[in-house]
């Protein structure tokens, strides 16, 4: 089992013309990903790697029974490509984009708030199901199928984390990337909650990184809610305050929450094992599957 | 992306936000000049974007010409924070009675816009938050609807603004969400708003800071935009396009996604080390850029080694093994110890035409941490 | 028992210091009405008959627990007001205000639906549980205590049928006149859901008039879901086609729906019987309780 | 209240929707002055505020001055429809290949905006969406967030308008619901909008109706407000500031509330009676409203009775008697015979002040009626 998507999944490509679009679109393909259809405004008809294009979101859903979507829009129309595959309805939506304006988010994110569906990102590396599916653009071969959940704000770190495991034979259930913006779909607690529910996942790796309250929240959700282990990583540990370090996100107020301290420190507290290198991370989760 | 004081107060009283009457100057003369012409007292501000600037003796009050002049010639060339200041405002200083704080920002955690108001301004807002959080009323806005004039309304009683500018302060606090709303804005606030005697409202301070995310579609603010780093490099990266943070240590880090390199800096410290920097070449980087990276980090005297720490993803290993050859290749010796990790796409297509007489590969991150580390150890000794 | 509103209702008045706020909640009380608090911006601290003033609808709402509230608003405003009450949060909003801007009350509308809350009106004369509270400019006096509930678009035609119904002995449980402006909150099909669920409720009368769907889709709900009896009254069966009359809503679009026959004959079918004549409906009514 | 052609053109060309060049004239000399300066062929529509104006012979093409001479002429002054045509609007007559329609309106049922697109433009846009609806592409608008861009892209794919303009129209939708919203709409219609074989597309008509109740906030366009009462007597009716609707039959009708005056209307008729007129005095009316509602129905030759139907809620039944007494206390014979049914607020004391030497009263609204539908009668008789 899995959680999100699985080789059933029916993907959309919104952007599937552009470079990085038709690129990962094949990458998805390469994957086994069930890829339907793209999505591109005035390019209804053509194809891109044998793959339908339709001129709107609710076309391509409706021609090819889709549920699901990877968004490589430009940061410029990215909210509205969001607004268009939410109002389809699609299940899932992927948003691979970077840059998007925050105040459009603030608006996609109330509108997500009033569906089912969820979204990942934007500004994140997508979501995988080993050996099924994967939307986006992490990079397959690294992963492998097994019993562990992943949850990552960030893309490479997620890479370097997932390396650790496979290089130990610890496969995943289904990795999840986040995204680091400042307002994302999925945060930690949403992730966690799939795991927990999905019977196949033995334990949950989580790598956070400074900046906001998503691991002091998800801290707080795995001391009530959660049975699965969860295994903890914290980056920017000796980033100084007050500095921005890469993700919007990535910001240290200062003022005692937000840091890599409060986080570790939350967690530990939830009875989470946290990890100072990924290959200690790799160790707390061999200890646990 | 952050408005000076003096650009924030143009924008604000565009929009029909009362401020001071207020003049720039960049040399004494023009500041005694300006605050001739606008009348003493007079208030002599640095334009420098860090907080505090008052405390830090970055504003001073002139009562006549003579003063102007000796408060310019003092602020103008002084170092504030780390910031030189090369520019100071000069504007009518204006005789209060209150001080009051008015905010918008966005609530990452909320996802949703907030507008706050508190009697308690003139101050340091974040001690307020922190100490009593209770003084600063808040209305978060739904972002469907933008915030209703009641909520403006809302915000100004519950802070307990003196009913005889509640409506004129909740004018500003209204006027200061539709801007932030329609400039992009990520914080925009007013603090002091100053009350005068005659129940006057009047923005004191100003401040704007704009989504860089949202430059694309603010053409006017973008161009409001001035190199602010406060450090060589720092400009370099600012040209280079790269996310670069200069700290105090010995070892030099590149690597690409920021949390893969915030995790590269805490294992530089977790193995006894000291980072020198933070820089990520981001996604898909090019032999070019991965050039330009290590110019950057070679710039740097402090540094005495350098780890290169590259997960692939979009970013393609043989790229980024091309960009360590051209760049090393073009000194008559490598001027620092390079440790080079390359893993995820291409990267065995990179091992192997990384040229190794000029680098040192590590398999793994945590190997190649702790070899930069000895060559900085090594270099000290 | 009653629907929306009886003597426990805490009502505030929004717009009080108005003449016409200041006028109908005098008159409220004198009817018994608990009426607990004004509301008006700036007004903060004032009474008026003896009732306290506060400057939002949430201070009221919290100072004086209460759980309802009257708008007497200017149109200009009142879409703001139909806010600040629904995020107070209020229970039961009765808008009396007539001319608000059909956009406004659409964004009311969306916002409404995402709340429990009851939205009366706007552009309707209030709600009336004879003997408890009335909120609203109904005349008081023609009410009597019963058990009929009744619907109407329309205010002085409901002051007409329940002047029938009154002068035969036939009481109300609570009379709701929900307005005739293009959109509004509590149409015929919420209300015959309340009185459905009103034990006390023997029989209900709605009282429709010709435009828009709502009196048809009733007329669909009655079939399918109530059990309480229903009579029915249709005004502008002599409106010419084409020709506005008075309300907003009452343009017959000529196309065979939204027209008096239209209605009468979706009612009938749903067995309702249609009275021709105030006094038919009283008679309709009499014969069934 | 609905804008003419001309002036809700000059509204969408402000927006930036593209419109043929065009001149408004008021004689025949104008209008030919104004086709010579514009070009042959010219189109010469008469400005009125009724469908269908093509069909009825107000809208022609003349290809020449000559044309436009004889064809002015004949508009100018005509009947159309019952309105007097005192101006034609002169345009380019555009070439096109395809007209389609588009617009925005309020869906009532559903509480939100809809965006309308179709190919079947040029016609009676009513027929196409009785006969055929599948022809009309509807995308309802969320309140919340307004049209997405995807709507109007969706809108217009659906519809199956060419690729070719698919981007110009979608433009054309977006600016259409922007001003609708903006400006308080309550339709925005281009019907037809053309398609040239350039692949331009221009706005051949232009239909804009503003939400009364928003005019107060909409000044510019209160200001375009003509009179347009295509009968004296409801030119009064909008003086007063009535709701009246003039009828056919001889039993006039005043009464407080749409809903009552329009059961009133309803039984006349069962009661085997004509009604001559819907009159709603609306709520809360003193005396000289009420004075002044009779002043209207005397005014209509056609009327031989008439019933008075006050139920007082907000409206005071003393006053209305008042109203009445002094109305009709003004003739040396009172006109026609004037039935009173007074209930409700303070009716009691109405009733005991009312002058019933001047009236009928009676006690009931089936009473009331019955008694006006026979004297009516009787004066037929």
């Amino acid at each position: 089992m899995s959680v999100l998507v699985d080789a059933e999944t029916r993907v959309v490509v919104q952007g599937i013309t552009g470079g990085e679009g038709r690129f990962h679109t094949e990458q998805m393909l390469d994957y086994g990903t069930n890829v339907v259809a793209g999505a591109v405004p005035g390019k209804g008809g053509q194809e891109v790697t044998g793959v339908p294009v339709y001129d709107t979101v609710d076309r391509a859903a409706r021609a090819e029974d889709a549920d699901a979507s990877v968004v490589f829009v430009p940061p410029a129309f990215a909210g509205d490509a969001l607004f268009e595959a939410l109002d389809a309805p699609l299940d899932l939506v992927v948003a691979i984009t970077e840059g998007i304006p925050t105040q459009d988010m603030s608006a996609v994110y109330r509108r997500l708030g009033e569906t089912d569906a969820h979204l990942v990102g934007p500004n994140c590396p997508g979501v995988i199901t080993p050996g099924e599916a994967k939307l986006g653009i992490l990079p397959g071969n690294i992963f492998s199928a097994g019993d562990v959940g992943l949850i990552s704000r960030s893309g490479t770190l997620t890479y370097q984390i997932v390396d650790n495991l496979t290089n130990r034979g610890i496969g995943q259930t289904t990795a999840i990337g986040i995204g680091g913006d400042p307002i994302i779909g999925t945060d930690f607690v949403d992730a966690l909650e799939l795991f927990e529910a999905d019977t196949d996942t033995e334990a949950v790796v989580m790598c956070g990184e400074i900046g906001g309250e998503d691991e002091e929240e998800a801290a707080r959700y795995i001391t009530e809610y959660m049975d699965t282990p969860v295994v903890g990583f914290i980056a920017g540990r000796t980033a100084p305050p007050g500095k921005r370090m890469g993700h919007a996100g990535a910001i240290v107020s200062g003022s005692g929450t937000g840091t890599a301290q409060s986080k570790i420190e939350a967690l530990e507290n939830a009875g989470v094992p946290v990890g100072d290198t990924p290959e200690e991370v790799a160790d707390h989760v061999e200890d646990i599957v | 992306m952050k408005l000076h004081e003096y650009q924030a107060k143009e924008v604000f009283a565009d929009a029909g936000i009362p401020t001071p009457s207020a003049r720039l100057a960049g040399t004494v003369d023009e500041a005694v000049a300006a605050a001739e012409e606008i009348g003493f007292p007079v208030a002599v501000k640095a334009q420098v974007q860090v907080g505090g600037r008052g405390k830090a003796g970055g504003i001073e009050i002139a009562g006549d010409a003579e003063e102007a002049r000796a408060i310019a010639d003092d602020i103008l060339g002084m170092d504030l924070k780390g910031y030189h200041v090369d520019r100071v405002l000069v504007e009518a200083a204006v005789d209060f009675v209150d001080e009051l704080y008015v905010g918008v920002t966005m609530d990452r955690g909320e996802g949703r816009p907030v507008a706050m108001v508190s009697t308690r301004g003139g101050v340091n807002i974040e001690e307020v938050a922190a100490e009593d959080p209770e003084a600063i009323a808040r209305e978060h806005v739904d972002p469907a609807f933008g915030m209703h004039p009641y909520q403006a309304r809302k915000a100004v009683y519950d802070a307990g603004v003196d009913r005889a500018v509640a409506r004129d302060v909740a004018g500003v606090l209204t006027t200061l969400y539709e801007l932030w709303d329609e400039r992009d804005g990520s914080d925009a606030e007013i603090n002091p708003l100053m009350v005068t005697a005659d129940d006057e409202v009047i923005a004191a301070d100003a401040v704007f800071n704009v989504d860089d995310d949202a430059l694309f579609r603010q053409p006017d603010l973008a161009e409001m935009e001035e190199e602010t780093a406060d450090d060589e490099l720092e400009a370099k990266a600012n040209e280079y396009g790269f996310d670069y943070v200069r700290l105090d240590g010995d070892v030099g880090i590149i690597g690409n996604g920021a949390g893969l390199v915030m995790t590269t800096l805490d294992l530089v410290d977790y193995y006894g080390g000291d980072p020198a920097n933070f820089l990520d070449v981001g996604g898909g980087a090019k032999a070019e850029r991965i050039s330009n990276a290590l110019d950057m980090v070679f710039s740097d005297d402090n540094v005495d080694a350098v780890v290169f720490n590259i997960f692939g993803g979009i970013t393609r290993g043989d790229e980024v093994a091309r960009g360590i050859n051209e760049a090393l290749g073009s000194f008559d010796e490598v001027p620092k110890p390079v440790v080079v990790r390359l893993a995820g796409t291409n990267a065995a297509e990179g091992m192997e035409i990384l040229n190794t007489d000029l680098v040192t590969v590590e398999e793994t991150l945590e190997d190649a941490v702790q070899r930069a580390v000895e060559y900085a150890a090594e270099v000290k000794a």
